[in-house]
């Protein structure tokens, strides 16, 4: 199978359904003539022209809302907030609106709605270009969260998610573009709500999304020199979730070790660690374990910003304690 | 016996114009504009009395004396043609058609009702009639509208959408957003602008310094027009010109209709903190009245064809509180996580 | 000492700081003619006049980031967003300017801003007028959450974050304004950050806030006719968060029933459990519980809601489950 | 000697308006105008430079060509004015007075730099000298901008504040809600309008309709005009005009300086998404030759003065450098948490 970069998987995502759905559209901020600034819509104007990717004017709010009502009106709009820290200002009519209608209107609408939100720090954007709001939208019923990280799920996952019926908030690791993995031609789905196992092992669980699975997949690599046997969980889907895969996981392992990237403070990691609490709190020998991002806005100086962010060695520390006991 | 303006209204109110009807308007039409305006009236009458007795809950806002807007302006349209919603929805909802059995259900808190009582008033939906339903956060309808006729625009429908909202909502920044983006695409979709000159105990005049809202579509290079809003042959002239060149791959346009709140921002708002005495005289120019006298004055109709039009609209009303309050259910546990995903779909 | 509303000791609470204090202003959709729709700020506008007090534009954003502007230059504004729902509309201010720039702008600025949330649900106002976004702001390194429920915390805890020179965002329940309790007459402060144990008890913790503690209450007292004995305590303060207190009623009790009325997913009492095992797992004999409202925007029908929130049962349900084994 | 403008560029550029000092402007005055300029334009030259060697990091957008509108403003200015700024901060610092090798610093990520290292070129702020924090989210300085005059009306301390922002930022919401609220309230508060007509790739015509933005103006209200922003004296004098009325009481304006981005977005952007033949021929309206010209040829000061000026301005530069380089030191993690909270709070 060819290898190709994230970029190029999310490309053909959308080159490819849009080539055999007319209704399928993009817009936002430069994603036509420039074709995104990180280059994921590259190309796209060229081939469906500018009445199906459409250079909007930097009206996040509106041009969301738009995407909420082209949406309900027969499109498949997928809008792109270039990096979701401004997801901030499309929040209202993303929360109270897309999410909402179909409840409140009695059924009779659909929103099959895409966000494309690219996440996470890196680079010394600072404190405005670097956060992760996954558990924002976790918390509102009607809409669905995924956070794919390899090319392979990237592209069958936002090609699930432009043919969902829903609003789907699609978070891409925006340190991810680059990286390579085997990608097929053709046209393929992966679904939401299946976690994937990275790694099978039996002595402790690693739940993980984005770029945390990268991190855990480092970690679990390292530690199994010292004979640490870690299992990789890779949630791929937030909302829904896929707590089937990780109890099974954690029956075998009787501990767990929960990653995010956001600051550790009302993020994803809790909600995962209370559920899990919920499901199977006799199986855990040992506390679950977070890790997660510290409680700072993020600074630009990148020696701060790698403290910060949690990586491969905050994990391993993570699964040491949790082996502990 | 024709109704007298005040001079001291009209100098206040100087978009008024008298109504006439548009050339070659048939007299069953123009008794079809008066027969919605009143179902409107008459609805919205009963809703407040049903509130006040506590056989409705929640908030509710009535739609009298903006009667002439919603029916002028949906006059102008096919049933294709779609209409987005305010927090003011029950004159829309009617306008475009729809169920006043369904309505008075949802109200009710239903499952016969249009949003099987998941909405209530203020998410007053009528998707299949193309009210593509109420929001109860102002200004939010905005992009929905545009993104509507981006639809129609990109599917070839030809339908056209109208964007209704209050003054209040123009200070919203999706308004300007909004507009701004229907204009450069050339997009079709009307923004017609309900000018009640309030927003619950607020006067636009405290908040904005250019209160001739219409002057603000300069800025983006379309149309602004006024009309007297309480007018129902001038709104929908303005409307169905606007709509016209919609049609015609021409872009959007800006009604400002302009009228003045005559009751409470809700139902059950007494307006304590409002000059009643003020408002009075301007109900000189409710827009049924006026409409009323200008059938009889034109001979149009009858006075005895109108009661008896009156008289089915009551009945009209009565029928659907009683299907509403006697013969409908209240929704089942069962249904609560239903169409909160699409085919079925559940997530607990 | 006077029994007063809670409506009515949120009203004392700005009118007598500002008595005092002449940079501090009221400012949101009609607050000042009406005096709030819920009559909250009734009488300050007559009182301070129309400088002081402020009928804004329905211009949610701006008018939150003017007060993020006024509060960056001397003035210490108290910014009302009517119903939190909408709270969305100024997310990006208060999340993105307000939480981050004194520590974007090297310290250089204060931030003495307060915006008023009135939240929860019922009374069947459905899903836009109901919604409890608590754990969006817990999320945000910079804020200050906090959501007293007694007319005394609720005036004393208005004084704080006046005076408090960090951005707080200040969450009111609606249903709450009602209710009546002790309120000196004399200003006063409540402290952010210390938890107040409403009844004492040995066999289980409930942590709950805002109206939750008044649900945890009822359900305390009627369990303990069946002889069980509830220690309650409410929170008042979200962020910062007194774990202390927690922790040192279960390390008595080794059982936690976990309160919020938002709908559970993503909420805040998934954050506290995590903290909670986190600090003391060991402590625990059961599965810490955690009740919230259901994942389901808020249906109209007063049924179903009613339904959808928590109150009294559903604690004594989860104290129960608390209790098993 | 004099610069030439192509008739072409001139057709396009029609708010061209020739150098020409105000009455009574003495030659300090002018020459400080010309440091200013030229200090910004080094210091983003050299920005670039370090950023392309992977001295310095993250996003860094380059205010060269918008020299003229950020003195020609700051200039209309007292020191205890302030001023809100867009992710263009770097001569909006300058402008107002700020020292460059504590920016210099800061761009290195330094804990001598003005934020500590902690905010970088997108969040470049001099709050002592009065410029209130550059930001990364486009338009989120409006409202700021607002209250900052709302706090100085309410004060009573008599400043003004410069609200700058991008034709970019005009499509946002809080650009419309901010300037409705400044108007109806009258503040002091005066919105100067980067027109580069470029936002990232998007050119202004295909997002909005109507793209002389200065129109917009009268729809809220206020005084609206366009200048040529190129010019340095044709901003100063608009602005010191619009200063005055706000000090006034008279209420906010709206400038817009149109002029062209030369170079690319950000300073890595090659733009090869743009036709630079096109953009070619502006360069002859760059604001610092033409200033220089004018200076020369209005024999205001002599080749050699201004070739000294231009070498201090060097020296000033590189001493930047080196100081932000080799004097400082990168903050260490005991100060993470600092100011995040004030008064040395603490909140893990
Ligand atoms: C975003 C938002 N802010 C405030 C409110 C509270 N509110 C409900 S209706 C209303 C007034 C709306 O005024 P306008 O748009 O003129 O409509 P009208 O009620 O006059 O028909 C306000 C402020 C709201 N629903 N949504
Ligand atoms: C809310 C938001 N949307 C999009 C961006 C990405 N972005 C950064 S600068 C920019 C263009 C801004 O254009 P303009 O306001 O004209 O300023 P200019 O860069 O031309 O000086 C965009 C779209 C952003 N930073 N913030
Ligand atoms: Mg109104
Ligand atoms: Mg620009």
């Amino acid at each position: 199978m060819r290898n190709i970069t994230v970029r190029e998987s999310l490309n053909e995502a959308m080159r490819q359904e849009m080539e055999i759905d007319e209704t399928v559209i993009v817009m936002g901020c430069d994603v036509a003539i420039r074709g995104n600034p990180f280059g994921v819509t590259k190309g796209l104007l060229r081939q469906f022209g500018e009445k199906r990717v459409i250079d909007t004017p930097i009206s996040e709010a509106a041009f969301t809302g738009m995407g909420v009502g082209a949406a309900a009106m027969g499109l498949k709009p997928i809008v792109e907030i270039l990096y979701s820290d401004w997801i901030t200002l499309a929040s209202d009519q993303i929360v109270n609106m897309a999410a909402k209608m179909r409840y409140m209107f009695g059924g009779n609408i659909e929103m099959p709605l895409v966000v494309r939100a690219p996440f996470g720090a890196g680079g010394g954007n600072a404190a405005q270009h670097s956060q992760s709001f996954e558990n924002w939208f976790n918390h509102i019923p009607g809409l669905k969260v995924v956070a794919p990280i390899t090319p392979y799920d990237l592209k069958g996952m936002l090609i699930t998610a432009i043919r969902d019926k829903n609003p789907v908030i699609f978070f891409e690791h925006k340190r991810a573009y680059q990286m390579k993995g085997e990608v097929p031609e053709e046209l393929y789905t992966v679904p939401f709500g299946k976690a994937a196992i990275r790694r099978e092992g039996k002595d402790v669980t690693i739940v993980s999304y984005s770029m945390m699975s990268i991190h855990a997949m480092e970690a679990a690599e390292e530690l199994a020199e010292d004979g640490i046997d870690c299992e990789v969980i890779d949630l791929r889907s937030i909302l829904p979730m896929d707590y089937e895969t990780v109890m099974n996981s954690i029956e075998k392992t009787n501990r767990v070790v929960v990653t995010q990237e956001a600051n550790l403070r009302g993020g994803f990691a809790a909600d995962i660690v209370a559920e899990i609490i919920d499901r199977g709190f006799d199986l855990l020998d040992t506390a679950p374990v977070r890790v997660g991002g510290l409680n700072v806005p993020m600074p630009y100086n990148m020696g701060l910003e790698n403290y910060v962010i949690p990586g491969k060695e905050t994990i391993k520390k993570a699964i040491r304690k949790a082996l502990k006991d | 016996m024709s109704i007298k303006i005040d001079k001291e209204v009209l100098e206040k109110f100087t978009c008024y114009t008298p109504l006439k009807a548009p050339e070659g308007m048939k007299k069953e039409e123009q008794m079809k504009l008066f027969y919605r305006m009143k179902l409107i009236r008459e609805f919205d009458t009963t809703v407040k009395d049903l509130w006040m007795e506590n056989k409705i809950y929640g908030l509710a806002h009535s739609y009298v004396a903006a009667e002439a807007i919603a029916v002028g302006t949906c006059f102008a349209l096919k049933p294709d043609d779609a209409i987005t919603s305010t927090h003011r929805g029950h004159g829309h909802v009617i306008a475009k058609g729809g169920d006043v059995k369904k309505m008075m259900a949802e109200l009710f808190g239903k499952y016969e009702g249009y949003n099987h009582g998941k909405g209530g008033s203020m998410h007053i939906a009528d998707v299949p009639h193309g009210m593509l339903g109420a929001t109860g956060i102002v200004g939010s309808g905005m992009p929905l509208a545009v993104g509507s006729a981006l639809a129609a625009d990109r599917l070839g429908t030809g339908n056209v959408t109208i964007c209704f909202h209050g003054d209040g909502g123009t200070n919203q920044g999706v308004w300007h957003e909004s507009i701004n983006m229907a204009a450069a695409w050339n997009l079709p979709v009307i923004f017609v602008l309900e000018n009640n000159q309030m927003a619950i105990g607020t006067e636009l005049k405290s908040v904005s310094k250019e209160v001739e809202l219409y002057k603000r579509a300069a800025g983006y290079g379309i149309p602004g027009v006024q009309v007297d809003g309480f007018n129902v042959f001038a709104v929908y002239k303005a409307v169905k010109k606007a709509v016209d060149r919609a049609r015609n791959g021409e872009g959007p346009s800006l009604i400002e209709a302009k009228f003045l709140r005559l009751l409470g921002h809700f139902v059950a708002d007494d307006q304590w903190y409002r000059d009643l005495k003020a408002v009075e005289p301007f109900w000189k120019l409710d827009p049924i009245s006026r409409m009323k006298d200008y059938l009889l004055e034109n001979k149009i109709a009858a006075a005895k064809e109108i009661e008896r039009v009156e008289k089915d609209i009551t009945k009209e009303i009565l029928d659907a509180v009683n299907y509403a309050a006697n013969e409908c259910t209240e929704p089942s546990v069962e249904t609560l996580y239903d169409n909160i995903y699409a085919d079925g779909e559940i997530i607990k």
